[in-house]
């Protein structure tokens, strides 16, 4: 029984002006859906030239339901975006030299050669840093939600989850919190259909993530996560309604993770069906599509984008590749922070 | 000054900062209409609200977890633990976010856990732990464990200000036991500096929390021994140089705690001073704490495991002879 | 909205006669829950005269759901019951002496002095001691199911846990991996409306907790907790659907806890008419009645098992003040198990 | 004999053990048909079945306590985390659950936890972490640390078999790189027992797990110092007897792990040796550990972080020449 709402896809070019976009808007939501797959290309790339210490991670599938939601969020609200949602970064404006800088370990990276992958924020940009332990950044998002509740401030958090995730602890204190007391938090599940090799009947057992969001309270959504415009009009109404005291909504957002869990998964335990269906619903070339169709998007335009996109990657690369490695003395500075730390605009 | 019990002083602390600043809320279980498991917050709700004094669902790790968040959204949360005990159930929050947010990502984590710990009256093993040592091995975490009223107030009031997260440990079997003039006004008592509770020139007792006055009533037993009870306030970060000045003093030391031996903090302790003071030291570091083993129930053996004023009193004698 | 089943009163002795009881099974039930009722009155009177140390909980209002779900129980399946459980204990047959030693902290309580109140369980009767932490025997239980379900045999477990405690993490992990693998448990919440001082509303959005098994992929009932036989016949029905391969079943017991959280409290906080109301609903009184309408219990039975359980109250308490305290030297004994401590009836 | 690297040996130990034991089963993250995150159950799967060998949700909690309550129930769980890191999640279950049934209600839980842990590859904060410290200060949980392909497969046997829950720790960064001769039978290597790695006379190194190789590496720098290396191999319990007699011989000891330093197990070896040894040592007991931070991510900070073989050349030619 699925108890969630499904979200129905979007049509037109004036439904998704009421939903607050103009073209120019959707333009940089095609871009930004480009530049993100762009950048975890181009990551691939590193680590296979041996660039990348580590592991490494990708979103591929999610670009649309990460840049989605990203695009609904205004400046004010807060997210923990995951290691599927490097979407969510770029369309919140950070500068993709300091993602590769990252990746390669460099000083320059958001956290300095300390942490890798996307294990990174900008927080200026409203964003905090996940950890690794999925879903522990679900309670903060809460919090921050709290913060804004007490404050009477008019701005939503938005937390991140995989569906595997939603299995943990985490996930159910998380939300319980946020329903009793109805506090302005939007969940997004990353439901990719796999927790690395695990499928989703073993992490849950009812057909929906979203179903769950009964159980605490709020409306479940479930949306089709390669849909990068119904994703944005979901996400627009829970942070709105958040904002205006409605409390929390759980929108689950379906894709595919088109590759392995990690750069050394070949996910041989994926049905190749599974991904060739899948391939169809590319969310950049769906959208590509829905822009020739419904907004007239040029062969100039396209161009223009791809190429900008393409130098903003090179020089990226270039300028994180001059990012120095960090000095072993640095380790053991900032394990405790300082009461300037505290001068940032959030503790004013 | 007004006369204050310990468990006073931590509700004038507590009230003070919330007064002075809108940032600071509490949050916890049973904290709100109850005014908490010991009534630390009773009246709390009434004066500050709902929203500043939330009655947390059953859910510590919500709750720590939420308490990051705010704390990095700018507020300033003091949150309860209904005893320290339950504080296992947001481990994961505390050791993974909190303590490593600053250090990974440069976002400061300002965030105070209160935490009634130890034993004392029968209340068993999930009622009456002193987790401090598990928290003080985790970089990124501090740890407080104040002895009197005046410290009680003023270490929470510099944990509330400290811009990462403290772990506030409160000792259950000091609340009405023990009491002391406290200023009125508002103060602050440094993280990291030791107390010299008592001067003393034989021995030196490191010592923290409610094992002081295990060890000030053992130091009474021994009128031909001269000790120096160092009140270390904080374990972590501890006052490294104020023991090593008492030991190069007394070139003989015991280590002195009411969790269980075996990795406890005291080890820490007692394996830098006999790195750092070898040349100074007369005898072996001794340590006493309690035996490797649940606290217990029943008055007979939770005796046997809390380190009594007779076992002191026997460790002092032993160093005082060596 | 309610998800869950409202369970009905049970009417005729013809009907519980097909739920499984005879007449001499409910003159035992009312047994159990005097008895119940008993030894926890007898504890509140040793607490006041200083002999029990610590603090000191009852389950006064809880004796039906308690009986009634032991009662529903085979002597193979198991449990985990907490706090306000003592009807469980008395119901497997534990010897009520001992529970007076445990509470005076004796060597002869199950736990022999190591811990107290209802932080015991004689395994022998196929329970598991309870820690404090809540409901951290929940996920317990789902693993007793597991072993049950790997080695194929026709048993179930039952886990309870208070609707406080369903804000905890392990309640949504335990009961996650049990929708998933369909495991043979039970789950019994103990819904006594009060979380020491916390009212429901500010532990789960949802009107009862029951509604939240949807989301775990079973069946969730609310059943009225004063109305032993009701529970009793719930409860049969699920034990048996979980014995039978049919998976797991939330019961939400509806109570009040009629009196503090524990001896210190005097529930301020619970509307005094909250507690008159629930006083009429009186379990013990109610199935008093039912049994003399439905099943001619006569004054002379009524006194013979009120006498009955009288002298085992007296007897115990006496039995229990013979025991000694325990020697120190036996503290720092059996933090380890030794091989012998598996030879036990579960490890043949 | 065959010849096989650490991870096999892992592999061959408990695959003997579930061929031997119908008792005992697998759970975890991926276990099944991907075989874990490195592959140790590779296979068991397809000859044992989805009923002992279970891919868990991704609930660290749900793993742990299901292994304990199946215990109880007479099973003997093997339990995988996907990294040791996230044991934390699964702190609660052990430390209040597992670790005190036994001693409050006679309740044996023989579980075994495997956790991947140790750096050295640049798997950041928290795919590097070596927590045995955390858990070998709680009373009733074992710590298992092997270094060598036999004690692999040995301990974990030893671990299966026994009745108490044991935390066998399984350092990563062996995984590969440790090949040796490892008996095709069925045998065990005790809980408790040290394993002298190499003899010497001048200086003891105390330590497990990978740093056992960086203290051969370091001993080898140094002709002219004759290096005894104790690998402990259990660190709960920890061969106090066999550290003891070897302190007695050289007179200067080492404590060295991967782990953090402050509050580290080291700091309990080193106070143990510092009071129980006082007369036989020489100069202080000295710890090499990593730094109070995170485990870093970027090559150059992560060799800051774990100890180095140039760092423990230079503390035993320090000790060396106290
Ligand atoms: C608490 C915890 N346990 C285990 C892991 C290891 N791990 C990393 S990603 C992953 C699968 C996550 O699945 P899901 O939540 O669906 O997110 P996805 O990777 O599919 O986006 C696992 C098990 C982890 N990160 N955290
Ligand atoms: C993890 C945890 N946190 C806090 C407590 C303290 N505590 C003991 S009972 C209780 C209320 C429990 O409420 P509920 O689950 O409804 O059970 P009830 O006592 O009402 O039967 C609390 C907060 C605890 N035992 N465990
Ligand atoms: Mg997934
Ligand atoms: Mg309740």
């Amino acid at each position: 029984m699925a108890i969630a709402r499904e979200a129905e896809p979007v049509g037109s070019l004036r439904e998704v002006r009421e939903a607050g976009l103009d073209r120019d808007d959707l333009l940089q939501v095609y871009r930004n859906m480009i530049l993100t797959r762009g950048i975890e290309e181009r990551g691939h790339i590193l680590y296979r030239q041996g660039k990348i210490p580590g592991s490494f991670y990708t979103g591929r599938g999610n670009e649309a339901a990460a840049v989605g939601v990203a695009t609904a969020m205004g400046p004010d609200d807060v997210g923990t975006p995951l290691h599927r949602d490097m979407g969510v970064h770029v369309t919140r404006g950070i500068e993709p030299w300091r993602i590769f800088a990252q990746y390669m370990g460099r000083v320059d990276g958001p956290t300095r050669g300390r942490d890798g992958n996307v294990h990174m924020a900008d927080s200026n940009l409203g964003l905090i840093a996940m950890v690794s332990h999925l879903p522990a950044m679900l309670p903060v998002a809460v919090g921050a939600a709290l913060a804004f509740r007490i404050r009477e401030e008019k701005r939503a958090a938005v937390a991140w989850f995989g569906e595997g995730a939603s299995a943990r602890g985490d996930c159910h204190e998380g939300m319980t919190l946020a329903g009793v007391r109805k506090l302005p938090v939007v969940f997004v599940c990353d439901n990719n259909q796999w927790a690395y090799s695990t499928p989703t009947h073993l992490e849950f057992a009812t057909e929906h993530v979203a179903d769950r969001a009964e159980a605490y309270g709020f409306e479940g959504i479930v949306v089709d996560g390669t849909d990068v415009l119904a994703v944005y009009r979901e996400a627009k109404r829970a942070i709105e309604k958040a904002r205006s005291g409605g409390g929390p909504t759980l929108i689950e957002s379906v894709t595919l993770r088109m590759e392995g869990h990690a750069v050394h998964d070949d996910a041989f335990y994926v049905p190749k069906q599974m991904f060739e269906e899948w391939a169809k619903a590319d969310p950049i070339e769906r959208f590509r599509s829905w822009l020739r169709e419904n907004a007239n998007m040029t062969d100039e335009e396209e161009d223009e984008i791809a190429s900008e996109v393409k130098r903003t990657l090179t020089d990226a690369l270039k300028r994180a590749d001059e990012s120095p490695l960090p000095e072993p003395s640095q380790l053991t500075e900032g394990v405790y922070a300082s009461p300037e730390d505290l001068d940032t605009p959030h503790h004013k | 000054m007004a006369e204050l019990t310990y468990l006073q002083a931590i509700s004038d602390g507590l009230r003070t900062e919330m007064r002075r600043d809108k940032r600071v809320f509490v949050i916890g279980e049973d904290v709100g209409v109850y005014g908490g498991a010991f009534k630390v917050t009773l009246g709390f709700q009434e004066e500050f609200g709902h929203w500043r004094v939330i009655d947390a669902p059953l859910a510590e790790t919500a709750i720590v977890g939420a308490c990051t968040g705010a704390a990095i959204m700018g507020m300033r949360p003091v949150a309860e633990m209904q005893f320290a005990d339950f504080i296992s159930c947001a481990w994961d929050q505390l050791v993974t976010v909190a303590a490593k947010q600053r250090w990974r990502a440069g976002t400061a984590v300002p965030i105070v856990v209160r935490l009634p710990s130890g034993g004392g009256f029968s209340g068993g093993p999930f009622h009456s732990q002193n987790p401090e040592s598990s928290f003080a091995h985790v970089p990124g975490l501090k740890c407080v464990c104040p002895a009197t009223p005046e410290d009680a107030k003023g270490l929470l009031i510099s944990a509330i200000e400290d811009p990462n997260p403290v772990l506030y440990f409160e000792h259950k079997h000091l609340y009405r036991r023990i009491k002391a003039e406290v200023p009125e006004e508002r103060y602050t008592v440094p993280i990291g500096k030791a107390r010299t509770h008592q001067e003393g020139d034989d021995v030196t007792v490191v010592t923290w929390g409610a094992m002081v006055y295990t060890a000030e009533e053992a130091a009474k037993q021994l009128d031909d021994v001269s000790v120096e009870i160092v009140d270390l306030r904080t374990v972590m970060p501890w006052d490294k140089a104020a023991v090593l000045e008492s030991v190069r003093k007394t070139s003989k030391v015991l280590v002195l705690h009411e969790d269980t031996r075996t990795g406890g903090f005291g080890a820490e302790i007692a394996a830098t001073i006999a790195e750092d003071a070898f040349e100074d030291l007369d005898a072996p570091v001794k340590r006493i704490a309690a035996p490797d083993t649940p606290v217990p129930f029943s008055p007979p053996l939770e005796k046997a495991f809390i380190p009594q004023v007779e076992d002191v009193a026997a460790g002092l004698r032993e160093l005082a002879e060596y």
